[in-house]
Protein backbone atom coordinates (compact mmCIF):
# COMPACT_ATOMS: atom_id res chain seq x y z
CA UNK A 1 0.00 0.00 0.00
CA UNK A 2 1.48 3.40 -1.03
CA UNK A 3 1.70 6.12 2.02
CA UNK A 4 2.05 9.79 1.11
CA UNK A 5 3.42 12.20 3.11
CA UNK A 6 3.04 15.88 2.89
CA UNK A 7 4.56 19.16 4.62
CA UNK A 8 6.77 19.15 7.52
CA UNK A 9 5.48 15.12 7.35
CA UNK A 10 8.36 14.76 4.91
CA UNK A 11 10.85 15.99 7.31
CA UNK A 12 9.30 14.13 10.29
CA UNK A 13 9.43 10.84 8.07
CA UNK A 14 12.31 11.95 6.05
CA UNK A 15 10.56 10.67 2.79
CA UNK A 16 7.64 12.02 0.83
CA UNK A 17 6.49 7.95 0.32
CA UNK A 18 6.25 4.73 1.89
CA UNK A 19 5.61 1.39 0.60
CA UNK A 20 3.72 -0.76 3.24
CA UNK A 21 2.13 -4.82 3.24
CA UNK A 22 0.08 -6.01 5.58
CA UNK A 23 -1.64 -3.44 6.88
CA UNK A 24 -5.96 -4.18 6.80
CA UNK A 25 -6.79 -0.29 8.30
CA UNK A 26 -6.07 3.21 9.25
CA UNK A 27 -5.55 2.28 13.03
CA UNK A 28 -2.98 -0.55 12.11
CA UNK A 29 -0.88 1.95 9.78
CA UNK A 30 -1.02 4.43 11.79
CA UNK A 31 0.17 2.58 15.34
CA UNK A 32 2.76 1.18 12.92
CA UNK A 33 3.74 4.17 11.76
CA UNK A 34 4.29 6.12 15.34
CA UNK A 35 6.25 3.31 16.23
CA UNK A 36 8.48 3.52 13.67
CA UNK A 37 8.58 7.45 13.82
CA UNK A 38 8.00 8.53 17.35
CA UNK A 39 7.86 12.38 16.05
CA UNK A 40 4.85 11.80 13.71
CA UNK A 41 2.89 10.49 16.99
CA UNK A 42 3.34 14.43 18.22
CA UNK A 43 2.51 15.69 15.05
CA UNK A 44 -1.13 17.17 13.61
CA UNK A 45 -2.40 16.00 10.31
CA UNK A 46 -5.25 14.18 8.73
CA UNK A 47 -5.68 11.20 6.62
CA UNK A 48 -6.92 10.85 2.94
CA UNK A 49 -7.84 7.36 1.56
CA UNK A 50 -8.18 8.16 -2.29
CA UNK A 51 -8.21 11.42 -2.11
CA UNK A 52 -11.02 11.70 0.10
CA UNK A 53 -10.46 12.81 3.86
CA UNK A 54 -11.25 9.54 6.47
CA UNK A 55 -12.44 10.82 10.06
CA UNK A 56 -11.93 7.81 12.38
CA UNK A 57 -10.69 4.14 11.12
CA UNK A 58 -11.79 2.18 7.92
CA UNK A 59 -10.71 -0.64 6.32
CA UNK A 60 -7.82 -0.69 3.55
CA UNK A 61 -7.15 -2.49 0.84
CA UNK A 62 -3.72 -2.95 -1.31
CA UNK A 63 -4.79 -0.99 -3.96
CA UNK A 64 -5.54 2.16 -1.58
CA UNK A 65 -3.52 5.56 -1.59
CA UNK A 66 -3.61 6.90 2.15
CA UNK A 67 -2.26 10.50 2.76
CA UNK A 68 -1.10 12.07 5.31
CA UNK A 69 -1.64 15.52 5.83
CA UNK A 70 -0.76 18.31 8.34
CA UNK A 71 -2.55 21.30 8.43
CA UNK A 72 -2.97 23.05 4.81
CA UNK A 73 -1.19 26.30 4.80
CA UNK A 74 -2.05 27.19 1.09
CA UNK A 75 -2.67 30.99 -0.04
CA UNK B 1 -25.80 23.40 -15.51
CA UNK B 2 -22.44 22.81 -17.74
CA UNK B 3 -20.21 20.15 -16.53
CA UNK B 4 -17.00 21.47 -15.72
CA UNK B 5 -13.75 19.59 -15.86
CA UNK B 6 -11.04 20.24 -13.36
CA UNK B 7 -8.83 22.66 -14.44
CA UNK B 8 -4.99 23.19 -13.29
CA UNK B 9 -4.75 26.21 -11.15
CA UNK B 10 -1.37 25.80 -9.87
CA UNK B 11 1.49 27.82 -11.89
CA UNK B 12 5.28 27.19 -10.89
CA UNK B 13 6.82 30.70 -9.25
CA UNK B 14 4.83 33.87 -8.37
CA UNK B 15 1.97 35.44 -10.70
CA UNK B 16 2.71 38.20 -12.37
CA UNK B 17 0.97 41.81 -12.28
CA UNK B 18 1.26 40.93 -16.81
CA UNK B 19 -0.78 37.38 -15.95
CA UNK B 20 -3.57 38.91 -14.22
CA UNK B 21 -3.89 42.12 -16.31
CA UNK B 22 -3.88 39.39 -19.08
CA UNK B 23 -6.72 37.90 -17.52
CA UNK B 24 -8.70 40.92 -16.60
CA UNK B 25 -8.04 42.29 -20.29
CA UNK B 26 -9.74 39.07 -21.85
CA UNK B 27 -13.35 40.02 -20.06
CA UNK B 28 -13.45 42.99 -22.34
CA UNK B 29 -15.58 40.45 -24.73
CA UNK B 30 -17.81 39.52 -21.93
CA UNK B 31 -20.15 42.98 -21.77
CA UNK B 32 -22.30 41.29 -19.40
CA UNK B 33 -20.10 41.49 -16.99
CA UNK B 34 -20.83 44.71 -14.87
CA UNK B 35 -18.00 43.97 -11.72
CA UNK B 36 -15.16 41.88 -11.25
CA UNK B 37 -13.57 40.72 -7.53
CA UNK B 38 -9.74 40.10 -7.15
CA UNK B 39 -8.19 38.93 -4.43
CA UNK B 40 -4.26 38.65 -4.38
CA UNK B 41 -2.28 36.86 -1.89
CA UNK B 42 1.66 38.25 -1.56
CA UNK B 43 3.98 36.88 0.41
CA UNK B 44 4.84 38.89 3.64
CA UNK B 45 8.31 39.44 4.87
CA UNK B 46 7.57 38.61 8.43
CA UNK B 47 10.24 38.54 11.06
CA UNK B 48 10.57 35.40 12.87
CA UNK B 49 12.62 35.28 15.85
CA UNK B 50 14.88 38.39 14.26
CA UNK B 51 14.78 36.66 11.14
CA UNK B 52 13.13 37.75 8.15
CA UNK B 53 10.94 35.84 5.61
CA UNK B 54 12.69 36.10 2.45
CA UNK B 55 10.09 33.47 0.45
CA UNK B 56 7.81 30.86 0.63
CA UNK B 57 7.95 27.55 -0.73
CA UNK B 58 4.51 26.10 -1.85
CA UNK B 59 4.42 22.07 -2.32
CA UNK B 60 0.53 20.02 -2.83
CA UNK B 61 -0.71 17.16 -3.12
CA UNK B 62 -1.89 17.78 -6.95
CA UNK B 63 -4.73 15.34 -7.70
CA UNK B 64 -6.48 15.97 -4.88
CA UNK B 65 -6.10 19.61 -4.75
CA UNK B 66 -7.29 19.81 -7.71
CA UNK B 67 -10.58 17.68 -7.18
CA UNK B 68 -11.07 19.57 -4.68
CA UNK B 69 -11.00 22.80 -6.69
CA UNK B 70 -13.41 21.44 -9.04
CA UNK B 71 -16.39 20.65 -6.12
CA UNK B 72 -15.50 24.14 -4.63
CA UNK B 73 -15.84 26.04 -8.03
CA UNK B 74 -18.72 24.05 -8.70
CA UNK B 75 -20.36 24.90 -5.37
CA UNK B 76 -19.80 28.82 -5.53
CA UNK B 77 -21.09 28.75 -9.51
CA UNK B 78 -24.38 26.88 -8.08
CA UNK B 79 -24.54 29.67 -5.11
CA UNK B 80 -23.68 32.64 -7.17
CA UNK B 81 -24.82 33.94 -10.38
CA UNK B 82 -21.11 34.14 -11.47
CA UNK B 83 -20.06 35.13 -14.88
CA UNK B 84 -16.75 33.90 -14.72
CA UNK B 85 -14.01 32.67 -12.07
CA UNK B 86 -10.51 31.77 -12.18
CA UNK B 87 -7.99 30.80 -9.68
CA UNK B 88 -4.43 30.34 -9.69
CA UNK B 89 -1.90 29.53 -6.97
CA UNK B 90 1.39 29.40 -6.79
CA UNK B 91 3.49 26.06 -6.19
CA UNK B 92 7.10 26.31 -5.19
CA UNK B 93 9.29 29.56 -4.43
CA UNK B 94 7.68 32.99 -4.22
CA UNK B 95 9.94 35.75 -3.16
CA UNK B 96 8.47 38.40 -0.66
CA UNK B 97 6.64 40.97 -2.31
CA UNK B 98 5.58 39.07 -4.98
CA UNK B 99 1.65 37.21 -5.77
CA UNK B 100 1.20 33.58 -4.73
CA UNK B 101 -3.05 33.78 -4.94
CA UNK B 102 -5.38 35.01 -7.43
CA UNK B 103 -8.26 35.02 -7.35
CA UNK B 104 -10.84 36.50 -9.71
CA UNK B 105 -14.33 36.38 -10.01
CA UNK B 106 -16.91 38.39 -12.36
CA UNK B 107 -20.80 38.65 -12.51
CA UNK B 108 -23.63 40.99 -13.78
CA UNK B 109 -24.15 42.88 -10.34
CA UNK B 110 -21.28 43.47 -8.12
CA UNK B 111 -22.56 41.46 -4.73
CA UNK B 112 -22.40 38.25 -6.20
CA UNK B 113 -18.61 38.44 -7.91
CA UNK B 114 -17.46 40.41 -4.58
CA UNK B 115 -19.00 37.18 -1.72
CA UNK B 116 -17.93 34.37 -4.05
CA UNK B 117 -14.57 36.19 -4.43
CA UNK B 118 -14.35 35.72 -0.53
CA UNK B 119 -15.68 32.52 -0.22
CA UNK B 120 -13.48 31.20 -2.83
CA UNK B 121 -10.85 32.83 -0.93
CA UNK B 122 -11.63 31.23 2.65
CA UNK B 123 -11.98 27.68 1.10
CA UNK B 124 -8.82 28.00 -1.26
CA UNK B 125 -7.02 28.12 2.33
CA UNK B 126 -8.63 25.78 4.16
CA UNK B 127 -9.62 23.22 1.93
CA UNK B 128 -6.63 23.15 -0.44
CA UNK B 129 -3.95 20.51 0.47
CA UNK B 130 -1.41 23.02 0.07
CA UNK B 131 1.42 23.49 1.93
CA UNK B 132 3.54 26.75 2.50
CA UNK B 133 7.14 26.46 3.88
CA UNK B 134 8.52 30.08 5.10
CA UNK B 135 12.37 30.45 3.51
CA UNK B 136 14.10 32.25 6.18
CA UNK B 137 17.10 34.52 5.49
CA UNK B 138 19.51 32.49 7.03
CA UNK B 139 18.32 29.68 5.16
CA UNK B 140 16.45 27.36 7.54
CA UNK B 141 12.71 27.54 7.08
CA UNK B 142 9.84 27.17 9.10
CA UNK B 143 5.95 25.80 8.08
CA UNK B 144 3.68 28.38 7.51
CA UNK B 145 0.31 28.33 9.68
CA UNK B 146 -3.23 29.64 8.36
CA UNK B 147 -5.21 32.29 10.50
CA UNK C 1 -2.58 60.17 12.10
CA UNK C 2 -1.00 60.48 8.74
CA UNK C 3 -2.35 64.14 7.31
CA UNK C 4 -3.82 62.88 3.33
CA UNK C 5 -4.73 65.73 0.77
CA UNK C 6 -7.29 65.09 -1.45
CA UNK C 7 -6.17 63.14 -4.59
CA UNK C 8 -7.55 63.33 -7.54
CA UNK C 9 -9.16 60.37 -8.68
CA UNK C 10 -10.83 60.89 -12.23
CA UNK C 11 -9.01 59.59 -15.68
CA UNK C 12 -10.34 60.35 -18.65
CA UNK C 13 -11.81 57.29 -20.56
CA UNK C 14 -11.52 53.72 -19.61
CA UNK C 15 -9.05 52.63 -17.41
CA UNK C 16 -6.62 50.46 -19.13
CA UNK C 17 -5.79 46.71 -17.68
CA UNK C 18 -1.70 48.01 -18.28
CA UNK C 19 -2.73 50.72 -15.72
CA UNK C 20 -3.82 48.08 -13.15
CA UNK C 21 -1.11 45.60 -14.06
CA UNK C 22 1.69 48.90 -13.14
CA UNK C 23 -0.22 49.84 -10.10
CA UNK C 24 -0.35 46.06 -8.61
CA UNK C 25 3.33 45.52 -9.79
CA UNK C 26 4.19 49.11 -7.79
CA UNK C 27 3.24 47.02 -4.26
CA UNK C 28 6.12 44.40 -4.65
CA UNK C 29 7.94 46.31 -2.50
CA UNK C 30 5.67 47.05 0.44
CA UNK C 31 6.62 43.28 2.07
CA UNK C 32 4.33 43.94 4.78
CA UNK C 33 1.36 43.35 2.94
CA UNK C 34 -0.17 40.11 2.59
CA UNK C 35 -3.67 40.47 0.25
CA UNK C 36 -4.84 42.90 -1.81
CA UNK C 37 -8.45 43.68 -2.73
CA UNK C 38 -9.21 44.92 -5.89
CA UNK C 39 -13.12 45.95 -7.17
CA UNK C 40 -13.13 46.60 -11.07
CA UNK C 41 -16.28 47.82 -12.21
CA UNK C 42 -16.88 47.59 -16.17
CA UNK C 43 -19.59 49.07 -18.23
CA UNK C 44 -22.36 46.83 -19.17
CA UNK C 45 -23.94 46.34 -22.74
CA UNK C 46 -27.36 45.88 -21.29
CA UNK C 47 -30.52 46.21 -23.80
CA UNK C 48 -32.80 49.22 -22.84
CA UNK C 49 -36.24 48.91 -24.82
CA UNK C 50 -34.58 46.56 -27.76
CA UNK C 51 -31.43 48.82 -27.59
CA UNK C 52 -28.06 48.06 -26.50
CA UNK C 53 -25.62 50.43 -24.09
CA UNK C 54 -22.67 51.22 -26.40
CA UNK C 55 -20.83 53.49 -23.70
CA UNK C 56 -21.69 55.21 -20.82
CA UNK C 57 -20.58 59.03 -20.16
CA UNK C 58 -19.48 60.30 -16.98
CA UNK C 59 -19.66 63.79 -15.88
CA UNK C 60 -19.01 64.76 -12.03
CA UNK C 61 -19.33 67.79 -9.72
CA UNK C 62 -15.45 67.68 -9.48
CA UNK C 63 -14.45 69.86 -6.30
CA UNK C 64 -17.20 68.09 -4.22
CA UNK C 65 -16.49 64.59 -5.59
CA UNK C 66 -12.66 64.97 -4.71
CA UNK C 67 -13.71 66.61 -1.11
CA UNK C 68 -16.45 63.67 -0.30
CA UNK C 69 -13.56 61.08 -1.65
CA UNK C 70 -11.42 62.33 0.64
CA UNK C 71 -13.52 62.14 3.82
CA UNK C 72 -14.36 58.46 2.44
CA UNK C 73 -10.46 57.52 2.50
CA UNK C 74 -10.15 58.99 5.60
CA UNK C 75 -12.79 57.43 7.42
CA UNK C 76 -11.91 54.24 5.79
CA UNK C 77 -8.48 54.42 6.83
CA UNK C 78 -9.27 55.34 10.33
CA UNK C 79 -11.57 52.12 10.93
CA UNK C 80 -9.22 49.61 8.58
CA UNK C 81 -5.74 48.60 9.18
CA UNK C 82 -4.84 49.20 5.76
CA UNK C 83 -1.34 49.49 4.30
CA UNK C 84 -2.85 51.31 1.35
CA UNK C 85 -6.27 52.25 -0.92
CA UNK C 86 -6.41 53.39 -4.09
CA UNK C 87 -9.24 54.78 -6.46
CA UNK C 88 -9.64 55.39 -9.86
CA UNK C 89 -12.79 56.97 -11.80
CA UNK C 90 -13.40 57.28 -15.26
CA UNK C 91 -14.75 60.63 -16.82
CA UNK C 92 -15.84 61.21 -20.37
CA UNK C 93 -17.46 57.98 -22.38
CA UNK C 94 -16.19 54.38 -21.50
CA UNK C 95 -17.17 51.96 -23.65
CA UNK C 96 -18.85 48.51 -23.00
CA UNK C 97 -16.63 46.05 -21.90
CA UNK C 98 -14.20 48.31 -20.54
CA UNK C 99 -13.54 49.30 -17.43
CA UNK C 100 -14.82 52.00 -15.67
CA UNK C 101 -13.85 52.15 -11.85
CA UNK C 102 -11.09 50.55 -9.94
CA UNK C 103 -11.05 50.22 -6.51
CA UNK C 104 -7.73 48.48 -5.11
CA UNK C 105 -6.75 47.60 -0.87
CA UNK C 106 -4.28 46.40 0.17
CA UNK C 107 -3.38 45.13 4.26
CA UNK C 108 -1.19 42.98 5.96
CA UNK C 109 -4.22 40.50 6.82
CA UNK C 110 -6.68 39.92 3.95
CA UNK C 111 -9.92 40.79 5.96
CA UNK C 112 -9.33 44.24 6.20
CA UNK C 113 -8.46 44.60 2.62
CA UNK C 114 -11.45 43.06 1.50
CA UNK C 115 -14.14 44.79 3.92
CA UNK C 116 -12.66 48.13 3.21
CA UNK C 117 -12.82 47.37 -0.83
CA UNK C 118 -16.64 46.67 -0.20
CA UNK C 119 -17.28 49.65 1.61
CA UNK C 120 -15.22 51.87 -0.43
CA UNK C 121 -17.00 50.79 -3.85
CA UNK C 122 -20.59 51.38 -1.95
CA UNK C 123 -19.97 53.95 -0.32
CA UNK C 124 -18.41 55.57 -3.99
CA UNK C 125 -21.50 54.76 -5.55
CA UNK C 126 -23.63 56.16 -3.09
CA UNK C 127 -22.09 59.14 -1.93
CA UNK C 128 -19.45 60.54 -4.95
CA UNK C 129 -21.13 62.92 -7.20
CA UNK C 130 -20.99 61.40 -10.20
CA UNK C 131 -23.32 60.84 -13.30
CA UNK C 132 -23.51 58.32 -15.84
CA UNK C 133 -25.28 58.80 -19.12
CA UNK C 134 -25.97 55.25 -20.67
CA UNK C 135 -25.72 55.77 -24.92
CA UNK C 136 -27.31 53.29 -27.07
CA UNK C 137 -26.37 52.15 -30.30
CA UNK C 138 -29.12 55.10 -32.00
CA UNK C 139 -27.45 57.74 -30.24
CA UNK C 140 -30.00 58.31 -27.74
CA UNK C 141 -29.08 57.74 -24.15
CA UNK C 142 -31.05 57.31 -20.99
CA UNK C 143 -29.64 58.72 -17.30
CA UNK C 144 -27.94 55.39 -15.29
CA UNK C 145 -29.74 54.88 -12.04
CA UNK C 146 -27.44 53.29 -9.26
CA UNK C 147 -29.21 49.89 -7.76
CA UNK D 1 -25.58 83.69 -6.71
CA UNK D 2 -24.05 80.65 -9.04
CA UNK D 3 -26.49 77.36 -9.35
CA UNK D 4 -24.76 74.87 -11.03
CA UNK D 5 -26.85 71.76 -12.31
CA UNK D 6 -25.34 68.24 -13.21
CA UNK D 7 -26.58 64.65 -14.73
CA UNK D 8 -29.97 64.84 -16.34
CA UNK D 9 -31.13 68.42 -14.82
CA UNK D 10 -28.68 70.21 -17.37
CA UNK D 11 -31.05 68.82 -20.03
CA UNK D 12 -34.18 69.73 -17.99
CA UNK D 13 -32.86 73.29 -17.43
CA UNK D 14 -30.53 73.66 -20.81
CA UNK D 15 -27.77 74.89 -18.87
CA UNK D 16 -25.07 74.06 -16.43
CA UNK D 17 -24.85 77.04 -14.79
CA UNK D 18 -27.53 80.13 -14.58
CA UNK D 19 -26.51 83.22 -12.09
CA UNK D 20 -29.38 84.76 -10.28
CA UNK D 21 -29.68 87.24 -7.98
CA UNK D 22 -31.64 88.63 -5.11
CA UNK D 23 -32.27 85.29 -3.71
CA UNK D 24 -32.17 84.59 0.01
CA UNK D 25 -32.59 81.15 1.03
CA UNK D 26 -32.89 77.77 -0.62
CA UNK D 27 -37.09 77.51 -0.72
CA UNK D 28 -36.93 80.73 -2.83
CA UNK D 29 -34.42 79.46 -5.30
CA UNK D 30 -36.14 76.38 -5.51
CA UNK D 31 -39.96 77.90 -6.27
CA UNK D 32 -38.36 80.53 -8.70
CA UNK D 33 -36.28 77.58 -10.89
CA UNK D 34 -39.52 75.29 -10.98
CA UNK D 35 -41.72 78.05 -12.09
CA UNK D 36 -39.03 79.06 -14.91
CA UNK D 37 -38.47 75.52 -15.35
CA UNK D 38 -41.49 73.40 -15.00
CA UNK D 39 -39.75 70.22 -15.71
CA UNK D 40 -37.51 70.64 -12.86
CA UNK D 41 -40.41 69.94 -10.23
CA UNK D 42 -41.00 66.47 -11.40
CA UNK D 43 -37.18 65.67 -11.20
CA UNK D 44 -35.90 64.45 -8.09
CA UNK D 45 -32.59 66.37 -6.98
CA UNK D 46 -30.67 67.15 -3.72
CA UNK D 47 -29.12 70.52 -2.85
CA UNK D 48 -25.42 71.20 -2.10
CA UNK D 49 -24.72 75.01 -0.94
CA UNK D 50 -20.75 75.19 -1.20
CA UNK D 51 -20.54 71.84 -1.97
CA UNK D 52 -22.21 70.26 1.22
CA UNK D 53 -25.72 68.65 0.62
CA UNK D 54 -28.65 70.70 2.95
CA UNK D 55 -31.71 69.20 3.79
CA UNK D 56 -34.68 71.26 4.35
CA UNK D 57 -34.29 75.15 4.27
CA UNK D 58 -31.21 77.24 4.32
CA UNK D 59 -30.40 81.23 4.05
CA UNK D 60 -27.99 82.15 1.25
CA UNK D 61 -25.95 84.75 0.27
CA UNK D 62 -24.58 86.15 -3.34
CA UNK D 63 -20.97 84.26 -2.75
CA UNK D 64 -22.93 80.52 -2.32
CA UNK D 65 -22.40 78.24 -4.93
CA UNK D 66 -25.57 76.50 -4.91
CA UNK D 67 -26.05 72.66 -6.95
CA UNK D 68 -28.75 70.63 -8.03
CA UNK D 69 -27.95 67.18 -8.35
CA UNK D 70 -30.00 64.64 -9.22
CA UNK D 71 -29.52 60.82 -7.98
CA UNK D 72 -25.82 60.24 -8.54
CA UNK D 73 -25.34 56.75 -10.76
CA UNK D 74 -20.97 56.76 -10.51
CA UNK D 75 -19.42 53.48 -10.44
Amino acid sequence: MKILFFGQLVEVVGTKELIIEGITDIHALTSSLHQQFPLLAQSKYVVAVDQEIVSGNQHLHENNIVALMPPFSGG
Amino acid sequence: MKERTPKNIFIQGAISSAFIADSIQKHSTKTDIGGHSIFLGQVRADEIEGKKVVAIEYTVYEEMALQKMHEIREAVFAEYPLTCMHVYHSLGKVAAGEICLFVFTSSAHRKAATEACSVLVERIKAELPVWGAEILEDETHQWKVNQ
